[in-house]
């Protein structure tokens, strides 16, 4: 109101804590830099995420954070929202196009999935049966994550796959599915999860049938996983510096808005981090503290 | 303070009733005597059931009070009503058609000790009730499978099983056949002898004279007069209804009969479990002729008019009209087109479009010849709807009032001129005159005859002897679904008819 | 004389009541602007304003069809689902074409084609689903949630999930254009909205001017009594699917041509939008009683909530509360106010 | 038209239909499970058997309590966002406890006491559904609609969308225990099916043994003739909405000690689950007619459809299309059954 540029934070979805905190850093970012914010979420739908951004544009935001409902589907839009000025930089999920967003900073998904995958063959004892729970079919990282996991465990050939399917990232759907699945395939060693959240169920649906001994393992470093990985029921997650691309995205708005130039290329991925028992004490709300 | 006259248990005083759009009842008072029969009379939409649903305790009135027994009372709802031994069955039969006969003479008069139902023992009560109805109805039976009369007389069974003071009968008769009503007058007289207060209400006036001990004639919503029956007849009754005498309301015409317009060969309607509804019916209705259709309840009139106007597809028939042959799949609307339309038996489930107006229910089956390219002129068929109403004399305050406000005669008028308005070859009627006041039923019949004169060709199903072979050039007679007699006007006696009706019917 | 007191007396309450029931919820929308025009300075602006009604536009599309269907006496839960499914052919058609293996070819079609198509896919789902009601009798509400699922299921099948990105076209095949449609503006003003003024003003032509229009309202008032009067009963309720289809895959084209890209999940729980439009419109779900004018009403008040909420930053939570509020609010409002009016025709009466 | 043919004396024919129809339902589940059970081996197991059954039940206890809301006449969409609701509360009088500010204390309740808290959440919602309904008079539909969003809203709400997790309590607060309903057993069975079967057996009791449960009916058959006949219809419709919100409870706080966690998405959707187990079951949305025996034979019917499918390994979309269409051809086949079979009934009882 008094005159301040307002920046625009778009996220996926409130209700889960790692789009909180995507957009609760971003916000402390951006108003620390001296912006207005405007915190919304379009919950994974493209529809709400383009009203969205007609919004944006009516509010005359200076800049858009965005944490984008679908890398083809969003292009449009921000090149709307590019059309009026406003530059957009997404976090966390690319877009499929390149010369839209000025930046888009994210966590390097399939390295994570490596990463993790490693570990889960490595528990495993590279050998015996497991199962993987996807992430939504219509999302991206749903994809990637799991393009990740098998580059690495389709090279051990004492590993072997016994059931693949979607629990749609939700841990209802994590704790049933995993209960459906363990009765065909009572045999299995571990799991592996796209995210905490099925996880989390599916390590619930574990224990309740008095299979503790089964390795699960997520993605995301949720505090829920953190905590649950400390207890010694789940072994392992990754950890998506959510915080460091949030900050990043919103210094480099700042930036190119000060100067018309972020001085970095488009395109920037940052690591995940392994968490095990080992460091998740260290974990708290997705930053793994020195 | 004891009244002159001690009988009155009931008393209505200056009971006013607004309607938006109405005034139905304005200033009424009325007296129930204990232990007699207590007539009211009065033409469609006169204000009776408005006047029966406030002392029920199912309508609010605007204005005035009743009081009972000689304390002022105020029903909030039907069970405060009944709580103090008013009983009523209402005009449009109102039972649950899903559940089943116990369960709906029980509704909220359970027999549940500790709140479970004891079926076996209310069932037992209903039996009981039944006999004395001299009905035989299975108790569980859902409502629903019934047809009208039984579910008339389940209405009535309902209303027996409290231990009422007042009972109210609006139109109880309407659906009955002539055994039924005798049964149920026997009943009546049982009431009236152990002291309970009759209301009873019905457009059969040789019926009111034959029942009744005091009589109200309701116009326009105001008590036109009161008396005692043993002082009055017919002429009188209708002149304080009408205003004025009907030298007769069943006006008896011959006509010029011409060529056929209507030729059924072989009809036949098979029932899904074996036998038929419809055997074999041959027949043919003259332009100009009005044909009655006469037969006992279930004698499958009903179901013969509904094949000719293509509701059961199972049907099949050489069906003609003018020469031209129907095809056997012909929809309803082509059979419209082609000249036929049919006037239902049951106008609240099949007659009118409660959500919408009178006007477009009086122009709903002939909407279409209103448009040109396709489009409907803004005031299109307003001439027609105007007409209509003052020709059948339908009581509206505007042609665009919600069909659901008008009194149950008055709704029937307006499916009579919808059907009107197709400009029918041959008008199918399924007891036209149910529930209609003399007046009206006297203009129906000045209409019938009016149509027959100028070449419509009419079918019509009735219940009533009297006005089948006072309207009738010719009557068909159908008993268990086969047509075992036809009767030219003069050739025939009351007694023929009443024998064809009963053929094939196994003797009692 | 009758016939003078008759013509006099016609249409004078009714249409009184009728003007006032409109009048209110116009009311209420002009509450909810002013609200929105003080708590946000960009609120009030023509710009805004276009946008917001392309917003509405999406929604009142399906409301539309959703009046007809509900007039009818029916619901139809898979609007939501054929938005999706016409968005996923118009890509398919776009960005892969028709492969004619045989040949070795691919056919692409040219813009107007593939809109045509789109709107038959719609309406031919429609049409499945009147199948399913008048030929196999299925209830309404099961026969279209059975469809939601279906036809989001082929959706999501249709490109295995995925997204047909950058539905642009090329050129040289003729199929350029599309996007126009979400995003183009003919005279300042937007094509949704131009769509959307096309649409309403056919729509309530058909209802109140034509013979299929009474029918609508006949069947959903009294099925029976509309049979006999030769309505023929399972062809109107056949065609208001066909036409919900029809509009539901217009709304499908325009979220598309938005987004410039068709997404398998576009559309979901959008029929509970276009339901609560019809009915805080005032069509009764009892069949029988709606109007199309309502009906847009009602898409302005729940658009114009959505869209001021999001702008003026109220929490995504608080949001879905007050939603849920003003859906009932409305509602009830619209329900104590009739028999307020009623009361005072009563009074009226009275006096007169 | 069907009530006619079915005029002739219906004494036998209305039980004998019944039975059957229960009967054909129970057929087209052993289908499936025929079907499931040769495509793989773990299908038709005795663990397999308890653990779809635990999985059946918590739709199930929506699903009884929305056949007494269909049966009145009514529908309750709000039934998905009340388990989510319930679960949030249990989460936060365990997880948090309720804070005296003034005295600065937290009181912590015991677990008995959190459950009677949150079936009476559960009761109180669909007490002001029924209030919203009965006494302003918003259809059903809308009421529970706004009740979607507004519930669902207070769920994201109340811990501003994150997840209590760990309900577990602790011993020192008397409040541990809570897990066992959702994964306990007693007696081997699964405490999850006794609560089912100790729901279904009081639910049918009150539906066919007592003057409440009648009542229900003959509101859904006949609202006008059941006021007259002095039934307390607002009374009736209230309490089937309280009914169908506590056992809304029942499956959240079942959800949720499944769980040990509490989510506030936990519920979506569920509502289409519930409504499509009472409609398998040969519930009428007409209102009216209905079982709660049948409709635990439609909860079956979805909760192994679904579970077989993600057994065998059926892709998400495909599961989505086979979904709808069992819906839809199961109650077709309902339809055209009734006819087939009424036919038959009528047939024997002319015999016999
Ligand atoms: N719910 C209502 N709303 C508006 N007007 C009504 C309503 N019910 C009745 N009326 C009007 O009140 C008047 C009296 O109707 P009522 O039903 O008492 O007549 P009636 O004497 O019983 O007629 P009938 O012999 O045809 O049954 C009629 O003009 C009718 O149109
Ligand atoms: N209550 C009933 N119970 C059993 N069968 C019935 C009943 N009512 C009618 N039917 C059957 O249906 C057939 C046609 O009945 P319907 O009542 O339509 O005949 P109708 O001649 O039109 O009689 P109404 O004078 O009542 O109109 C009859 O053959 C009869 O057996
Ligand atoms: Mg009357
Ligand atoms: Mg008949």
């Amino acid at each position: 109101a008094q005159g301040k540029k307002l920046i625009a934070i778009i996220t996926a979805s409130l209700d889960n804590p790692f789009f909180v905190t995507m957009a609760q850093t971003a916000k402390a970012t951006a108003e620390k830099l001296g912006y207005d914010t405007w915190v919304v979420s379009h919950n994974d739908n493209v529809d709400t995420q383009n009203t969205l951004f007609d919004n944006a544009i009516a509010k005359h935001a200076a800049a858009i954070i965005l944490d984008n409902a679908g890398a083809d589907a969003t292009i449009a839009a921000i090149q709307k929202a590019k059309d009026a000025g406003i530059p957009t930089f997404c976090v966390d999920r690319e877009i499929n196009a390149k010369g839209v967003a000025i930046s888009q900073i994210v966590s390097n998904n399939f390295q994570g999935a490596t990463i993790g995958a490693t570990y889960f063959a490595k528990l495993m004892g590279q050998e015996g049966n497991y199962v993987e729970l996807t992430g939504k079919d219509s999302d991206t990282n749903a994809h990637v994550r799991s393009d990740g996991y098998h580059s690495i465990l389709d090279k051990f050939s004492g590993l072997k796959m016994v059931a693949q399917q979607t629990a749609n990232w939700d841990q209802n759907q994590g704790y049933s599915v995993m209960q459906t699945i363990l009765q065909a395939h009572p045999d299995i060693k571990g799991v592996i999860c796209g995210n905490d959240t099925m996880a989390v169920g599916a390590q619930a649906a574990l224990l309740a049938a008095g299979r503790g001994d089964v390795i699960v393992t997520g993605f995301d470093g949720s505090p829920d996983a953190a905590t649950s990985i400390m207890k010694g029921q789940m072994k392992a997650t990754v950890l998506q510096p959510i915080v460091n691309l949030s900050k990043m995205a919103v210094e480099q708005a700042d930036k190119y808005l000060k100067t018309g130039s972020t001085g970095v290329s488009e395109k920037q991925t940052v690591n995940c981090i392994l968490i095990t028992k080992s460091n998740a004490a260290r974990l708290h709300n997705f930053v793994l503290e020195e | 303070m004891p009244d002159a006259t001690d009988d009155v248990i009931l008393r209505a005083r200056g009971v006013t009733k607004v309607y938006p759009g109405t005034i139905a009842l304005s200033g009424v008072d009325f007296e129930v005597h204990a232990g007699k029969v207590n007539i009211l009379v009065g033409e469609n939409g006169a204000g009776k059931s408005t006047l029966m649903k406030v002392i029920a305790g199912a309508e609010r009135p605007t204005e005035g009070s009743l009081v009972m027994e000689g304390e002022e009372v105020r029903f909030h709802n039907p069970i405060e009503a009944q709580s103090r031994g008013i009983g009523i069955i209402y005009q449009e039969i109102d039972l649950c058609p899903n559940m089943s006969v116990a369960d709906n003479i029980f509704l909220t008069r359970e027999i549940a000790p500790r709140q479970v139902i004891n079926f076996k023992k209310q069932k037992e009560v209903v039996r009981s009730l039944l006999e004395r109805l001299e009905q035989k109805i299975d108790p569980d039976t859902p409502v629903g499978e019934l047809g009208v009369s039984a579910q008339q007389i389940v209405a009535v069974a309902k209303a027996l099983l409290q231990n009422v003071k007042v009972l109210i009968m609006d139109e109880p008769t309407s659906a009955l056949t002539a055994t039924e009503v005798a049964i149920l007058f026997r009943v009546i007289r049982d009431l009236k002898s152990r002291g309970v207060a009759i209301v009873y209400i019905s457009h059969r006036l040789e019926e009111l004279m034959q029942i009744g001990d005091y009589i109200t004639v309701l116009r326009d919503g105001k008590v036109q007069a009161t008396s005692r029956i043993a002082d009055i007849d017919i002429a009188w009754i209708i002149d304080k209804m009408v205003g004025r005498t009907l030298s007769s309301f069943i006006p008896r015409e011959e006509h010029a009969v011409k060529r056929e317009v209507l030729t059924v060969r072989r009809l036949d309607y098979p029932r899904p479990e074996g036998g038929h509804y419809v055997e074999q019916a041959t027949f043919s209705v003259h332009a100009g002729e009005v044909v009655g259709l006469y037969g006992l309840m279930g004698a499958g009139r009903s179901e013969l008019l509904e094949c000719l106007i293509g509701l059961h597809p199972e049907s099949s028939a050489e069906i003609e009209v003018e020469g031209e042959s129907i095809p056997l799949s012909g929809s309803t609307d082509e059979r419209i087109a082609r000249g036929l339309v049919l006037v239902p038996e049951d106008r609240q489930a099949a007659g009118i479009v409660q959500s919408l107006s009178v006007s477009h229910n009086i122009t709903l089956a002939s909407v279409r010849s209103y448009a040109h390219l396709g489009v409907i002129p803004a005031k299109a068929g307003l001439g027609d709807v105007v007409a209509m109403i003052r020709d059948l004399s339908i009581r509206v305050s505007t042609p665009e009032q919600q069909v659901t406000a008008l009194s149950g005669g008055n709704q029937q008028k307006v499916v009579i001129a919808k059907a009107l308005l197709t400009k029918p070859k041959v008008l199918l009627m399924d007891e036209p005159t149910r529930g209609i006041d003399v007046n009206a039923k006297s203009e129906i019949f000045g209409i019938m005859n009016d149509l027959a004169r100028d070449g419509m060709g009419i079918l019509f199903a009735s219940s009533e002897l009297k006005e089948i072979m006072a309207l009738s050039d010719r009557v068909l007679v159908m008993a268990r679904g086969r047509m075992t007699g036809e009767f030219k006007r003069g050739a025939y006696t009351e007694a023929d008819l009443v024998a064809a009706s009963a053929k094939g019917r196994a003797p009692a | 004389m009758a016939d003078m007191q008759v013509k006099a007396k016609a249409r004078r309450p009714f249409s009184l009541k009728l003007f006032l029931m409109r009048f209110r919820t116009i009311i209420a929308l002009l509450v909810i602007i002013v609200i929105f025009a003080t708590l946000s300075k960009h609120f009030f602006t023509i710009q805004n304003i276009l946008l917001m009604t392309r917003h509405v536009a999406i929604n009142a599309y399906m409301a539309i069809g959703m009046t007809f269907v509900i007039v009818s006496g029916g619901i139809d839960l898979s609007v939501g689902s054929i938005v999706g499914l016409t968005g996923m052919v118009i890509g398919a058609l776009i960005d892969v074409g028709i492969p004619l293996k045989i040949f070795g070819v691919v056919i692409y079609l040219h813009t107007w084609f593939i809109l045509i198509v789109a709107l038959a896919a719609g309406g031919l789902i429609g049409a499945v689903n009147g199948f399913i009601i008048t030929r196999l009798k299925v209830a309404p509400f099961i026969a279209t949630l059975g469809m939601l699922y279906v036809a989001r299921g082929f959706a999501l099948l249709s490109n295995n999930g995925s997204t047909f990105p950058f539905l642009n076209g090329q050129p040289g095949l003729g199929n350029t254009g599309f996007p126009f449609i979400g995003e183009g503006n003919i005279l300042a003003i937007p094509v949704p909205i131009w769509l959307l003024v096309i649409v309403a003003l056919i729509a309530a032509f058909l209802a109140k001017r034509t013979p299929i229009g009474r029918h609508i309202y006949a069947v959903g008032g009294n099925e029976r009594a509309a049979g006999l009067s030769g309505v023929r009963v399972n062809a109107v309720r056949f065609r208001v699917y066909v036409i919900s289809g029809v509009l539901a895959a217009v709304s499908g084209i325009v979220v598309a041509s938005q987004l410039v890209a068709a997404q398998p999940a576009s559309g979901e729980s959008y029929e509970l939008n276009a339901i609560a439009a019809a009915v805080l419109g005032g069509t009764s779900l009892m069949g029988g009683r709606g109007s199309i004018g309502g009906t847009i009403i009602g898409a302005f008040v729940i658009g114009i909530l959505s869209d001021g909420m999001i702008m003026v930053g109220i929490s995504d939570f608080w949001q879905m509360v007050i939603k849920g509020l003003v859906i009932i609010v409305a509602v009830a409002i619209d329900q104590l106010q009739a028999s307020v009016f009623q009361a005072a025709a009563i009074q009226e009466e009275r006096r007169g």
